[in-house]
Formats: C-alpha cells, structure tokens, sequence
C-alpha cells in the first residue's frame, strides 16, 4: 500500500492559477477574509470544488428553495442530507435521487454513465436504505436518419449512436453487475442534445424508520474512518469540470474519467448495510464529487464540529500523491464513517470480512475546523461550516426569451403513413433494445416490466408496492419552460395514476445552459416554477435532485430539461394497472377531452421537422380530477388497461395500447371517433393533456362509463378491443394499420438504427 | 431437509434464491459464506447468480478458487444436489463440474427477458416432475451465456441425456431464430453424468410467483424437493 | 499482411480487473505479486492487396485510435508484419 | 521479474466481437480485413524475491493453466523477464 504522502513545493498563487480553479476575485476575497490569509494551493484547491456549482448550487440555491419540501410523509427534508426520507407506512421509508452524470458521459459514455450509477446508489444506501431499483433518463442527439449522398451515416449521427450505446452498456454494466434491477427511464433524442448528453439516473432505496442514517460527525473525540477502493489520481476535480462548460480542450481533460468497480461497491454496500445494523456508528457520509473534501467538511458542519485527518493513513493506489490529489480525487466507491468511540473493532471486522480497504484516518474535534495533515504537517485548515455553506449566493440575471408563436395552421400528411412514421421516431419506438439490456428483474420485485406507463415494484421487505418513472417533454420547455415544467409533473403524476398509484413524492433533475446567460437562467427559473406548482398541485413534496448547468456544446445550450422522477404507492396488489390491451371484445373509453393542441407536437416535429407552437397547456384541477376518476374506476377492478396520451397523441396511445404487449400477441382494434369536426392531423395527433386510454371488459363498460361521468369527468366510449388491425373512423374518413406490421416498425426502429453500420 | 445458497463476493441472485426456497417452498436455507470450508447436514447446494469477484478475468474463474469450493466438490462427489443458476453455472463450468463453458452471448449485449425454454430430459432430479417437451417460460439476464464445447463433449453430453433444457419458440420448437445467445445446439442448461449437478443460466427463483409473470420455475424445485422425499410446501 | 494490437489501460486509470486478478494470483501461491494490468490483444489478418497501399500503418494507427482503442482511459500498441 | 501473458480464444470457438470488429474495421477503410481475433493481455509484476525460487517458471505455467486461461476455450502464451 502506497502510504507516504509527496510534499512538493506548492506553486505560487498567481491571478492565472485562482483563475484556472474557476475562482472568481471577489471569491478570492471572500475565501480570504475566511481564512485570515492567503490560501495555500491545496486550500484553493479544496475551495474551487467546494464552491463549485455542482457541490454548492451557487447559482440555484435561490430557485431551489421554491420547491415544497415538507409534508406530513416527510421524515427527512431534502438537502438536509445525501436524500430525503419518505414514510411509506407501518414503519418503513423510502430515500430516492436522481443525479446527473452528463460531463463525464459525454467524453467517455461507459465509464461516465456508470459511475453515474454508482454515485447515486452510495447516496441511498448512505443514508442506511437498502437499494432496490434504479431508473434513468437519458438525451441524445438524433441517432436516426442523416445519410449522406454515399449512404453514409453522418458522422455527428455515428458519434450519437456511439454515445447513447455506450452509456447504455455503462449503466446496464453497473447496475447489473451490483445486481440493482433498472425497471424504467426514459430515452429522447433531439439535435439540441448534439454533443452534450444528458444521462439522469434515479436509485430507490428501502429502510425502517429507526435505521434513518446521518451524514453528521457528531461525537467529540470520536474518529473518522475511510473505508473501500483506495485513492488514486480519478477524476482530479470532477465537481469543478462537471461546473464548466463542455469545450473541445475539456475533451482532452483525461482525469476527468474515473473508472467505476461495481464489484468494490457490491462489497462497500453489503459492508455498509452490515455495519450500519451495529450501533457503531456516529455519522458516514459518501465521497462523491470532491471525494475527500467534501465528506469532510459536511460532516463536521453538519456536525457543528470540526474534522481532523491525516493524509498519510489515507489507502492509496498510486505513490507520490500530494495533499492535493488526495483531497481533490474523486475515485469511486469510498465512504467517510464516524464511528462511535470504543466501537473501532466491529467496523475492522466487517470491513476485514468483505475485505475492504479501511483505516482509522482522523478524528472529530471542537474547533470547528476542517484541519488536513501529512504526518505532522499541517496542509490545509479551513473553518468547516464556512467551507461547506458560506459559498457565495448569486442572484443571476435573468431575459426572457419570446413567447412562443401559435400555428397558423396544420400541415396535412398522409396519417397511415404518418402514424408509423412517428411510431419508428426512436423517441416514441420502443425503448426493449435499451431495457433489454438492463437486468430488469433482480430482486424479484418488478411486477410490471418495463414497457408500461411506470414500473411497479413489490417490495417484500416491507410488504408494499411502489410505482416509478421519470419524465420530462424538453420540447415543450424549450417553447415554454414554465408549462413544459408543469407538464413534466402532470405526465408523471398520471403515468403513476395509469398503474393505479397515488403519487407520494418527487426528485428532479435540472439540466440547463450556462447560467451566466440571462435566458438560460430564465429558462431555468420559469422550470423551477413550473416544477413547484406541478408538485404543489399534486401535495408532493420534493424529496431532493440535482442541478446540472453547462449542459452546452459548441452549438449552444441543451434544450432546458427539467427530469422529474415521481415515485407512487399502490395500496392492493388488485390494482396494479398496465398499459397495453388484453382481450379482444374489451371496450375502449377515452378519459378527458379530445384536445386540440398541436404546439411542440411529435407530428409537427418528426413528420414537418418543426419544432414550435404554443406547447399543450395543464389545468392541475382538471388532470388531478381525471387522476382520482382512474384511480377510483380502477379499486372498482373495472379497468383492464390504462394508458396515458404523451408523445404522438391519441393515435400513437392507441398504436402502443395494441403493439406494446407480448411481441408475438398484438391485439388489433377498432376505433370510431363519429363526427369530430377536427382536422384529421389534430384530432389524432394533438398532444393535449388531461387525457388516458382505458379499456373494460364488455360488461362492465356502463358501470364504468355512468362512474366516470357521475365524477364529471370527460369519457368517450370510441371502440373494442379485437381483431389483427388497428381500425380508426372519424368524420367519415378510415385508417387501417395492421398492427403486427405497426409492431415491426414501433419494436425494432432502435435496434435497427444500432446495429447499423 | 436443508439448503444452502453459497455467498460469493459479487453474488446479487443469493436474497432471491433464499426468498424463493424458505419462503415460496418452506425449506429452511441458509447462507454460506464464500470463506466457509464445510456444507455437512445439507441436502441441496445453491451457487446462485451474480458476478462473483465481480466476473473479471472470466466469469466465475475467481469464484472457483473460494475455499468454500473445496467443500462443493466434494459435496458433488459424494452425490450431493447441487445446481448452479447463471454465475453458479458459470462457475460450475470453470471448476469442472460440468463439461464446457459458457462465453460471450453473440450479441455482444446483455440480454434480460423471459424466454420459453423446452424440457428435454425428465430422467433427473431437477426435472423430475416435469413432462419431457414441455416448454417452460423461465427469465434470463446475462451477457456471457453462450453455451460452447468441443463436437464430443457436446455428442456425449446428447446420447445421454445431460441436456437438460434447451431454448426454443413459444411452441417448443427449437431453432436459431428461438436462441437468444449463440448456444450450441441451443443449449440452456445441462446435468453432470452422475445427475446431481445441474448448471442452467436461465434463473427459475425468479419464476416462482404469479406476481412476476411465471411461475414455470417451480417444477424444478419441486421436482428437487420431490427427489428427496420432500412435499414441496407450495 | 498481419497486424498485432495490444491495448492497455492507461497508468493512472483504475483497473478493477486487473486488481482482482493480483489478489487472485496472490493467493496462487505468488504472494511476491505486486501489480496486474490487463489489456486486450488483437490479431488482424488482412489480405496482401496491392490496394492496401502505403499508407496503410498510418491508417491502421487511425484505427486503433478511433475503434479499438479507448483514447480517454486506454493506450494500444501497432506491429505490423508484412 | 516481470510476467506477460498473452490468451487467445481457440480458433475452434466462435469471437463473436472479433467478428464485429471485422466489420467495422472493414467499414474503416480496410476491406482487406480477413479475420480479427480478440483475446487478453497481462502484465504481472512480481518483487524480485528469493522466495520466488527456480520453479517459478513452472509455476506460472500453472497460474496460466488454472486462472488466467480456460483450456477448454482459450490457448495461452507465457513470456517472462527476469
Ligand atoms: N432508459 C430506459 N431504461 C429503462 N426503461 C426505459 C428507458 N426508457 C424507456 N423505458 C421504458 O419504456 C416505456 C416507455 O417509455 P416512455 O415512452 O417514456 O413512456 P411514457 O411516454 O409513458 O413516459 C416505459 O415503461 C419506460 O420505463
Ligand atoms: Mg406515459
């Protein structure tokens, strides 16, 4: 083991060198005033990753705050620690995430995408909640279309295609290989993503309310252990690069890679859970970004302590590391553990039985600092709580960009074509050549596999059901952030409704620009508050998220994405709900209204290449209303199928509810829509809200209808379930679509556009 | 009667082999750590799936060096049940207790999803109670299940009857279109000649309740159970 | 024409393989193991074609860069017998 | 001394990545490309040490046999350098 820590002559602190740590002066000055001094170069090293947007929110902190994070299922607040806890009931919680890993996976996608994974599972089980499934949600340039005059591929779409499948192989490989099921996610590609790929992955995980674990060095005189993977030279400042933008020589930002050991974490998991079962520990805190610093200085505030270590006792891969290395690394699969005074030797054991690397590296001390030493030498001492919450706050500039414009009119097409043109658009096609990949059932608790609305998941442990997704409509952001944010949690909400769950809490994901430009900040704004009153509308609070900004490539910012990953409850196993049609003679109601919207439609999108328009507009009473009208028709086991109208609107609704269940079963169906007085183009493709595809056995059909309809809530009865074709009739014209055909198109779009050369 | 499902370092299958013995079928099961070097007053031994050692180097070559190994062998040897699901096959083969090896699916990709799989012998303790030709609908997740031997081995292996299971349609009809990973002869599980060994990549625990889909799994419990003179408790 | 290609991970990148096989090996009675790196080896085998032509080594390190190497975290390694 | 280990599937046993890489080495400017075969490559450090003793070659034809390779698909090949 590789123990001596190299002393070199530090390098003098030039303008240039506070500069290259993206330190501003006047947070020069601040850091100053703070220490009474100048900083040394570890101590400005130890700042820049602290005070770097990822790790201090500097710039979002304001906007976070108009989050609701309370409620009476709150049990532990977002930002209080690594995840918030949410009471499930009889005892148990959940503590859910999601995080961001979009820099890392745009220079190298596997590794980057992987340790994304790994980075989220140490926040759950850090807060002492066994892991039981993962999502994600992922953006990418187009991976479709684009061949040049040759039949080449282009080779912007090449790299997409390599991008998307090397971050879908680093998430399946992580996550398989510490064998966490990967039941959902979702998967968008657009040319704003070109470049800079967003890769939002979400961990749940389970605990007993008495095993809630704390991230607080509490205890004077108790010491501080580190324990798993030793420390090398990863990812030197991961935090700050993940804080800047993406330019061609950050491509050659080599340690900003780490490579991720799924393995290591399987241990480092199974230790930590083992460990936290003893009363042997005080606090234990991950290290993610800003691995060493981080732990440290969070935990001795969160602590109102201060934390003492010694560099030469830290495990290292490589020799000659200075404190700077060590401090700033960001390897993979470490914990920070403070360990109650006496209890020393239950940690050793546990660790030796998992044979871990661990070491007794510090101790929690009085003073309130956050002191670093090699041997003797003191090599930093920063005041903890300072480092780790007086990072400056910015008020950023924000400019509207303008409205959007509404559609003159709609452009016509040919609607059977169409209609499986946009069933092949790999964002709407079927996502099994990604989820197919991911080991999906692990665990035993996937009862609904992916492919339907959400994933639901039985969580034996606790004897409860849980339903999950993630979603978010960049399209409509980016025409109208503050309404495209409200759909994103309107979609989930009834995503979960369509299962049969009632909505418990949310975790998001904002992945925006560069903040310093007053539009983005903008944008991210009017999300922020878009977000707030989606999850107002709905009583569920925020239990925590991520804020990545930067997300820009040479050709300008990502369109603004606000993920939301909304976890459900699903009181009896009777209502577990999925999408797809079951038997024919079924009768189809369509719940809400027929809409007529077709800003920021797919239609438009994929079949005109436009992307504009006034995006769909939520009335919150109207889609809650409809929600409670689902969930009620479904607890009176009246409803067979539910399937929500998102992407492709109602004709693409019905094409999955025909296509999307046993690949070698599709069920066909017969639609008639009677006099509508709509364009043909908007009735079946406008993208309104408020709106579920139901289907209910034939003699159940009135009992369902007459119910919806004492609840006031819209219901059309348009069909039956059967036959081999998808049949629609409306003002006078029809549509026939044979659906196994619609299912070779909808199935293999993305395996096709892959396994091309 | 009593079982064991062996703990590797990186087994993640171990908590669902467990569920599905003590809790679907009433078999008291216990955990054995991987540095445990005895399996006496055991009458089934589970290597379940994961990626023990993390799969590096080859699946299951690290895992076969566990002490605990020493211990299966033997316990193999002296006719004890033993079946290795996923990494335990793979590890199963590594250490020679079965014939062959398992390789890379020619895909390339992981590859989780629910696949009919034909019965093809019964005369054995883990498909006793099953109906030869009868097609099981039994999960896979892996990435390295491609089942390879050389032409004698695989002859051998046929003329008696150590092909347990073989992938096929939904029909029972077995083709190159119904093999998800490039298998020889579509092979998806087979037997040592003795019959008390039996390696399959398919995962029946999880294939053992309504609530996931199928459960095709339980015919080989049972048909376990049912050979050591136990009633299967479900 | 024959090209022999080794990929190796790069020094300061992490090789969890490589790691697990010194603890292995270590135990395989080579206590005195101090370090394990693993790599791939490729065999290419290309027809000798006139219209390969001279620039060929120079392409060929074009794709060892761009396809079988991972620039980021791996460097590889070109021979190339005529 | 100083132990390079090169393993290599048997040509009896399909590489379903070396044919993949055929492919896209062929799509890169080299139809000439006749066969790609993928396999592993070692690099063990061990401390010059008097235990070590004059079996070692022997020895690490065992760890070959037994860890780093599988016979029944793969062929090794040992170098060492003391
Ligand atoms: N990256 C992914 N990983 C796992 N499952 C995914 C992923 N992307 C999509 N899916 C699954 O495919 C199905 C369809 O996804 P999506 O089109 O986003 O559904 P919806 O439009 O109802 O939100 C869902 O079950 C989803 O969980
Ligand atoms: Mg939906």
């Amino acid at each position: 083991m590789n123990t001596a820590v190299y002393l070199p002559k530090d390098p003098e602190i030039t303008p240039e060198v506070i500069a290259k740590h993206g330190i501003t002066p006047d947070e020069y000055e601040r850091i100053k005033s703070i220490l009474g001094r100048e900083p040394n170069f570890t101590e400005l090293g130890i700042f820049s990753v602290m005070w770097s947007e990822h790790c201090s929110y500097k710039n979002s902190k304001p906007e976070l705050r108009k989050f609701p994070t309370t409620g009476p299922t709150v049990l532990v607040k977002a930002g209080e620690e690594n995840a918030g806890v949410i009471d499930i009931g009889d005892g148990w919680g959940v503590a859910f995430k999601m995080e961001s890993h979009n820099h890392p996976s745009a220079i190298e996608p596997f590794q980057g995408a992987a340790t994304g994974v790994g980075g989220i599972i140490r926040d759950i089980f850090t807060m002492g909640a066994r892991p039981v499934f993962n999502l994600n949600s992922l953006r990418f340039g187009p991976i479709s279309g684009k061949t040049d005059e040759k039949g080449e591929v282009a080779p912007n779409v090449k790299h997409n295609r390599r991008l998307f499948g090397g971050v879908v192989s680093g998430i399946a490989h992580y996550g398989n290989c510490i064998g966490i099921p990967t039941i959902g996610g979702e998967v968008y590609f657009d040319e704003s993503y070109e470049g800079n790929p967003l890769v939002n992955v979400f961990c749940l995980g389970v605990l007993k309310h008495e095993q809630i674990a704390r991230g607080a060095a509490s205890g004077i005189g108790n010491p501080v252990f580190y324990v798993g993977a030793e420390t090398g030279r990863d990812g030197l400042a991961g935090a700050a690069f993940a804080s800047r933008e993406l330019t061609e020589e950050s491509k050659q930002d080599r340690p900003a890679v780490q490579v991720g050991d799924p393995f290591k974490e399987k241990l480092l998991l199974e230790a930590c859970l083992e460990l936290l079962a003893t009363d042997a520990v005080a606090g234990i805190q991950d290290m993610g970004a800003a691995g060493l610093t981080c732990s440290t200085c969070e935990t001795a505030s969160r602590g109102g302590t201060g934390v003492e270590i010694d560099l030469e006792k830290v495990p290292k891969r490589e020799a000659g590391m200075t404190p700077y290395e060590i401090m700033l690394s960001e390897s993979q699969e470490r914990m920070l553990i403070i360990v109650k005074k006496g209890k020393e030797q239950i940690v050793r054991d546990i660790f030796e039985k998992w044979d871990l690397p661990h070491a007794e590296v510090g101790v929690v001390n009085d003073d309130g600092m956050m002191r670093v030493k090699a041997g003797d030498v003191v090599v930093a001492e920063i005041p903890a709580s300072k480092l780790a919450d007086d990072a400056p706050i910015y008020h950023r500039e924000v400019a509207p960009r303008p409205a959007p414009t509404p559609l003159s009119c709609i452009p016509a097409t040919d609607i059977e074509a169409g209609l499986e043109k946009l069933l092949a658009d790999p964002s709407i096609a079927s996502k099994q050549w990604v989820y197919r990949q991911y080991d999906h059932m692990v665990r035993l608790g996937a009862t609904v596999l992916p492919g339907s609305d959400s994933a639901v998941f039985i969580v034996r442990e606790a004897g409860k059901i849980l339903a999950a997704t993630s979603d978010c409509n960049s399209t409509y952001c980016a025409l109208d952030p503050r309404e495209g944010a409200r759909v994103a949690v309107a979609e989930a909400a009834r995503n979960l409704a369509c299962s049969g769950a009632v909505p418990l809490a949310v975790t998001d994901n904002l992945n925006f620009g560069n903040p310093h430009k007053p539009d983005n900040f903008w944008q991210l704004r009017e999300c922020v508050e878009g977000l707030a009153e989606g999850c107002n509308a709905f009583d569920v609070p925020v239990t925590g998220g991520n804020v990545s900004l930067y997300n820009e490539s040479p050709a300008g910012a990502v369109d603004p994405t606000p993920t939301v990953g909304m976890v459900g409850l699903i009181e009896d196993p009777k209502h577990v709900t999925t999408s797809h049609f079951k038997d024919s003679g079924d009768v189809i109601f369509l719940l809400g209204d027929l809409g007529s919207e077709m800003g920021g439609s797919h239609y438009l999108k994929v079949l005109h290449g436009r992307k504009e328009g006034v995006p769909p507009k939520v009335d919150f009473v109207q889609e809650r209303a409809l929600h409670d009208t689902l969930r009620a028709l479904i607890k009176m086991g009246l409803v067979k199928s539910a399937h929500d109208c998102s992407e492709g609107g109602l004709a693409a609704a019905l094409a999955e509810n025909c296509i999307s269940g046993d690949k070698a079963k599709t069920v066909g169906a017969k639609v008639d829509f009677g006099v509508t007085g709509l364009q043909a183009e908007v009735l079946l493709f406008n993208e309104s809200q408020s709106r579920v595809v139901i289907t209910v056995s034939a003699n159940n059909a009135a009992a369902a209808e007459a119910l919806a309809q004492w609840r006031g809530t819209p219901v059309r009865r348009i069909g039956t379930v059967g036959g081999s074709d998808l049949r629609i009739e409306a003002d006078g014209s029809v549509w026939n679509w044979n659906t196994a055909a619609l299912q070779g198109v909808w199935g293999s779009s993305i395996a096709n556009c892959m396994s091309a050369q | 009667m009593k079982a064991a499902v062996i703990r590797f370092p990186g087994s993640n299958c171990d908590q669902d082999c467990h569920y599905a013995l003590q809790n679907v079928f009433g078999v008291p099961t216990d955990y054995v750590w991987h540095k445990e070097t005895s399996l006496s007053g055991y009458d089934l031994v589970v290597l379940p799936g994961g990626f023990s050692y993390g799969d590096y180097l080859r699946c299951g070559a690290i895992a076969r060096f566990s002490p605990i190994m020493k211990a299966v062998t033997d316990y193999a040897q002296n006719g004890g049940l033993l079946i290795g699901i996923c990494n335990g096959f793979q590890v199963l083969t590594e250490s020679r207790l079965l014939p062959g090896a398992l390789v890379r699916n020619r895909s390339l990709h992981f590859i989780c999803e629910n696949r009919p799989l034909r019965v093809e012998a019964v005369n054995n303790p883990f498909l006793s109670q099953a109906l030869s030709g009868q097609v099981l609908n039994i999960p896979i997740a892996h990435g390295e299940g491609s089942y390879t031997a050389d032409e004698a081995t695989l002859k051998e292996l046929i003329s008696n009857q150590q092909v347990l299971l073989r992938y096929c349609d939904a029909n029972g009809f077995v083709s190159d279109a119904s093999n998800p990973n490039g298998s020889a002869d579509n092979i998806a599980g087979i037997c040592n000649a003795a019959r008390n060994v039996f390696g399959l990549m398919p995962h029946p625990e999880r294939a053992c309740e309504k609530a996931l889909g199928s459960t095709d799994g339980k015919v080989i419990f049972e048909s376990i159970l049912n050979s050591l003179g136990v009633r299967a408790a479900a | 024409m024959k090209a022999r290609v080794t990929v190796m991970p790069k020094k300061s990148v992490l090789d969890p393989q490589g790691v697990a096989v010194r603890e292995a090996v270590a135990h395989h009675g080579f206590p005195q193991v101090k370090s394990v790196r693993i790599g791939k080896f490729m065999e290419i085998e290309l027809s000798d074609d006139e219209a390969i032509g001279a620039d060929a080594e120079a392409r060929l390190h074009e794709v060892c860069r761009d396809l079988l190497s991972n620039p980021v975290i791996e460097d590889y390694e070109l021979q190339i017998e005529r």
